[in-house]
């Protein structure tokens, strides 16, 4: 069905990018995963072809692109065959990278926002911690001024990029006293070179290209210009920030879905068992219109979410509804998958049986589905 | 209010050996597999092996709630690649030798089965037949005393250790039920090798092979009963396979709940425990209701085999009814860990990792539907 | 969310629909439920203010209205509290004077399709026999041709608006002989007053007000001018229209399951128990906001869709999926809501109790949810 | 493999009452109401209304087994409004004044009702408060040798008819659950009133009514037990009401399945019988795995029972899991049915429209869940 979402740039855009991935990509992913990294020459390949930051000013290396773009690279990173290479690249490019771009000085933006635009850096948010997850107002990581330097003293985790990345726009407490607590939480570029701090790997059940980091902080100094924005302005930036990333896991999910439902259907029309392709039995073949026609239903409602979001329209509630209905979605999805691909389903080598652990993540990270159901209750006025 | 005293003594010494000697261990061996033999000796050494089979060749001579018991401790183990090990070793690969062996096949191989001494894997599968056995294409031509076998099985079970496979092969080309033969085939056997070691989502504690077979004389004595009833005979030895998943299953399950009620009663979120959540709190005795609903169904099966009743049906359902709820469980439970649960250094990681296949190893749910509504008659 | 799909002239006809309904429907819903019949004279009403035919040829009181009144039409109809009205009205709208539209002449349209824009004649649709529903090939009513008459013997059931209705258009089998069958179905006219025409009602465990017949044809004789289109033309009318049809059904289901909602959410936040009202329990929450996503996903394929349908595409997999999902998805809610409810749930002087019931018909009539799914998976190329 | 002879006899003899004196008439009475007092002495006379209880008072003294059988039975009705009139009778109204009631209230309530001469009903929920028992307001205040009671009650089964209701009433104002009095209320005293016949979606054969007491004066004797502990009593009577869904529902739910592959086993589509359909023929078989779960998760409480266990958690749960079962079912078989399923000349019709309270009266899904996440401990 036609969607009439996209205009001929953003196809153009999508052209462009997928034969970059096919090219470039796909044919490396198996390697990455085994090495549980990215190698740093693909990011700036990609900044090269203008894959980064491209919504943000050509001053810093974009184009000035409308979000509708992110939607593009988001469903292409989907279906490029990488299991964690599209979290990394939408975490440096739709998750962190933003909090420069919102709240930065031109001089923080040409420190850290056009090398990132560039591919020469890799960036990362840094918010979650071992007791604060979607309670932001809960963190206990500690910025004390001194002088012309914050002195930050905590620890982060499930930070994608973590590990290799460079840069940490990390969320810390500045007032502990703040009343409500939200209003004490600034944003802090942190370098990873700097002394104190230090990082430990995490080894998932999936996604195993994209590293994810644990962090500490160990009286790290940081000069006050790290400081983006106002102090205690940080929390409204997060809140709105989080509707983009989610508005992205959502296409990310949606396009995952549809890469493996069209795997799925590869090998049921292949696969014979009694005599014909499995895709002729009928519980299979209703399975199969099962998956499409869920994947179908959150496609459409996230089109209309990006549509409404790149318009500037507050889509909160629909945005949270959907983080949650497409993460599940395309985990009952790859679940169901697997199912169809029998025992080559949980056999490592096939992308099917990848894809279904890499994203058992999906309903956890960015605000697991029950905060979310919280939120959408809150904005129904419940 | 089902077991007595001996039962629950025997309970204790199988709990006491998964608390020692499995645990401790699962970590190592998730990383590089279970040294199988060594862990087979001791096991063999305890009784473990030959619960219900005849003290002759080494068994214990008990009966199914035995049998029951040993399963349900195992439920504890922290992974599933090594219950699923055993059980091939005794609900799986010997079943049928047990059943419908010579005495000659029951001395030499289920007799070290039960001892420990020799390693046991069930070669069904085929890279082009699951649960279409009628699809199988391993052939095995009588020639002489001998049977030439050739042909290859995949996702086997303890194949890169196996000293033996219990192998269905077609032994004639008419079409039905009656063209196949089980045999046992040694693995040291010319023409025989591993043809790749699976990788897989989850079980890393368990290896899983590909095999092949490359003219393979197996000598004639070694095949198990008639040659033409090996699907007869399988058909009978998977539900000893398939009513391993029902002990299990519940036993983990619960195991699964614990940890993560202790997780989510000292995880504060907003300021208060994780624990107090309304929707958690549901979502866990909805488990817990299917749990013991399947604890229930599964000692009804016990009191059928027990009284020699056939339990195809029941086994069925179970299997269908287990396999669902591991996975929901697995799965439902990880979310409650949050961020944590996805990272392997939280067993709940390894839960999810390795029930997934549950729903598909041993007859996938569709097939067991297939065979319970076949049954019922519609 | 804004959904960008109506424009001013939509809204316009939806609140003097709104109106309408809100005058002269919801306040004698009760009663029309209880005599299990809808009184003429609102047709007449709805027919002198434009609510029926619209779509129609100002030459047969239509206004040429687009096919997004339509959807219009359909939303308003779900929440005017009047069960079984709402389907009774799209019946005559949406699903059967379409085919007189579709393949009448001129003096076909003036003689019918008039009258019942007029709301002076009621009209239904009998394609379903008690051996034939979604396999409309299969039907046995036959029709023979015998000098400039037909002459018509069989059975149809399950026709809304069979009782009460004046006009048949009835699916026949003018050819019995036909390769494939379905070229042999023929669309006539039948008038209820016809000699050999009789109706039995049938008692519904919903939807009241609608009446739903079983109609016997003994040796109709029907002149042959009462013939739509061409012999053997009409199977694919048939096929067509129930893309209109089932676009209408989903609309309908959204906008029940909409209606529901919002009753639940008013009786949860009334609803006191344990010292707080009970939409403050997490699970009442979690519950409402998992309704509120349900409807959206649906909302958002069905709008995306009508829009498509209103264009002319073919839209027809992706209004096959949302028959069944909508379908379900009311039902569930319906399920959720009266359960929200408690006992009053359960008792019929409750809306939400009444439309339970109602709704368990919406994942059956109009195609079943798994012939929806057969046909989405053939249009899967499976 | 459960019942002895001496049950298999009874269940003939109740199965015989239901084939005769029930199942041919539910027409008549959905449409009507059920005559209860006819109906019960019938039942009265063959011992049917007193299984469990005392042969003092007219009971058969038999097991919970008996009950079981008996419950079972009555799955086989046309409908669920009858039934549930008679599982008032004898599983909701009475057993308190069995086990807490005094002689003079046994002799005078409890026998009549075991004789079927007397019809009872429980009289718990009001408007203001369903499984909030905290907020029950109708009160019961001591004046010299009776009991005054004000108030309201609602959803009350059998409540047109009734001769008698076990009532639960606030006796104090303090908080807590020590604040309740359960007591027999005849219905004929003055400032009784049946405020309202209540219409509901289904269960059309038993009538439910909304109560109401204006300084209705009950005699002191009629209070059972301790004035302060109605409320324990009704929490243990609970128990008794609880368990008939779990016998009923997996006869029933049997009943409902084969009733519909009879349907579609005949009805043709596209030239082929709607029971070849895979889709259909899974889906059936998964409602027969929880049927057959269920059914023996209720013979261990029948177990538990025996031996005199508290059966609260596992009869939450099965309550739990019956309610969803038949609602899963009933909808499900309708489906099937397709357009035949909406009529209500179709039994599946009234399967449906009946069985939608399950998961409502008696404690809701959602309390069963409460109850059982606090007995676990989270």
């Amino acid at each position: 069905m036609k969607y009439d979402v996209f205009n001929e740039e953003h196809e153009q855009f999508r052209v462009q990018l997928r034969r970059f991935l096919a090219d470039r990509v796909t044919p490396h992913a198996a390697e990455w995963e085994r090495n549980r990294q990215i190698p740093r020459q693909i990011w700036q390949e990609m900044g090269q072809l203008g894959f980064l930051g491209f919504c943000y000013d050509p001053a810093y290396g974009g184009v000035g692109a409308d979000d509708l773009f992110r939607v593009v690279m988001s469903e292409e990173m989907a279906r490029c065959s990488a299991g964690g290479f599209g979290v990394a690249v939408c975490a440096h490019n739709d998750m962190s990278t933003t909090y420069i771009d919102l709240l930065g000085t031109h001089e923080q933006k040409l420190r850290w926002l056009k090398p990132c635009t560039a591919g020469e850096k890799v960036c990362a948010i840094a918010v979650s911690e071992p007791g604060a997850g979607s309670d932001v107002a809960g963190i206990a990581t500690r910025a004390e001024r001194k002088g012309d330097h914050y002195v930050i003293e905590g620890q982060k985790t499930f930070i994608t990029n973590g590990y290799y990345g460079d840069i940490l726009v990390t969320a810390v407490k500045t007032d502990t006293k703040a009343v409500p607590p939200h209003k004490g939480i600034s944003l802090i570029v942190v370098e990873k070179g700097m002394k104190g701090v230090t990082a430990r790997k995490l080894e998932k059940i999936g996604g195993h290209a994209s590293d994810t980091a644990e962090i500490f902080f160990d009286q790290v100094e940081v000069p006050v210009e790290h400081l983006l924005g106002a102090e205690g302005q940080a929390f409204y930036a997060i809140m709105k920030n989080f509707q983009l990333e989610r508005l992205v896991a959502t296409i990310l999910a949606v396009s995952f879905a549809q890469h493996i439902l069209e795997l799925t259907m590869d090998h049921a029309k292949q696969r014979v068992a009694f005599g014909k392709p499995i895709a002729k039995f009928q519980a299979v073949r209703h399975k199969l219109a099962e998956m499409a026609t869920a994947i179908e239903l959150n496609r459409a409602l996230s089109y209309q979410c990006a549509v409404q979001y790149a318009k500037g329209e507050d889509v909160t509630k629909e945005i949270s509804m959907l983080k949650y209905a497409s993460a599940e979605m395309v985990n009952r999805v790859a679940y169901d998958a697997t199912q169809l691909f029998g025992g080559y389903g949980y056999m490592a080598e096939y992308e099917v049986a990848r894809l279904y652990a890499d994203l058992r993540a999906v309903t956890i990270a960015g605000g697991t589905t029950e905060i979310m159901k919280d939120i959408v209750g809150r904005l129904m006025g419940l | 209010m089902y077991f007595n005293e001996t039962h629950e003594a025997f309970r204790a010494s199988v709990k006491r050996f998964v608390d020692r000697e499995i645990n401790p261990n699962m970590e190592a061996w998730e990383a590089e597999g279970v040294p199988l033999h060594e862990l087979f000796r001791k096991m063999g050494d305890l009784g473990f092996l030959g619960i219900r089979y005849d003290p002759r060749w080494g068994g214990q001579g008990l009966d199914y709630w035995f049998e029951t018991v040993f399963i349900e401790e195992l439920g504890h183990v922290w992974g599933w690649g090594l219950p699923v090990a055993i059980m091939v070793q005794t609900n799986m690969a010997t079943p049928a030798i047990d059943m419908f062996g010579s005495d000659f096949l029951k001395e030499r191989y289920l007799k070290p089965a039960i001892a420990g001494e020799k390693v046991a894997a069930i070669a069904v599968t085929e890279p082009g037949a699951g649960s279409d056995v009628a699809a199988l294409s391993t052939r095995a031509v009588r020639d002489g005393d001998a049977y030439v076998i050739n042909g290859s099985k995949t996702f086997i079970t303890n194949g890169c250790q196996a000293d033996f496979l219990t192998l269905l092969a077609r032994t004639s080309n008419d079409p039905g039920h009656h063209s196949y033969g089980l045999f046992v085939v040694p693995t040291d056997l010319h023409g025989f090798s591993v043809s790749k070691k699976l990788d897989k989502v989850g079980l890393r504690s368990s290896d899983t092979a590909e095999l092949f077979f490359d003219n393979v004389r197996v000598p004639a004595v070694n095949l198990i009963g008639n040659e033409r009833e090996g699907f007869i005979y399988q058909m009978q030895q998977f539900q000893h396979e398939r009513f391993t998943i029902l002990p299990i299953t519940y036993i983990a399950c619960r195991d699964i709940i614990d940890m993560t009620v202790t997780y989510i009663k000292q995880r504060i979120v907003f300021g208060k425990p994780l624990s107090t959540k309304q929707v958690l709190r549901h979502r866990l005795v909805e488990w817990l209701a299917e749990i013991e609903s399947l604890r229930h169904l599964t000692y009804h099966v016990v009191r059928m085999k027990t009284a020699g009743l056939d339990a195809t049906r029941e086994i069925s359902m179970g299997k269908l009814l287990a396999a669902q709820l591991l996975n929901k469980v697995a799965s439902g439970c990880l979310q409650m860990f949050g961020g944590m649960g996805f990272m392997n250094e939280t067993l709940i990681s390894r839960h999810f990792r390795d029930t997934r296949v549950m729903s598909i190893a041993g007859g996938a749910d569709e097939v067991m539907k297939d065979i319970v509504a076949r049954m019922e008659g519609f």
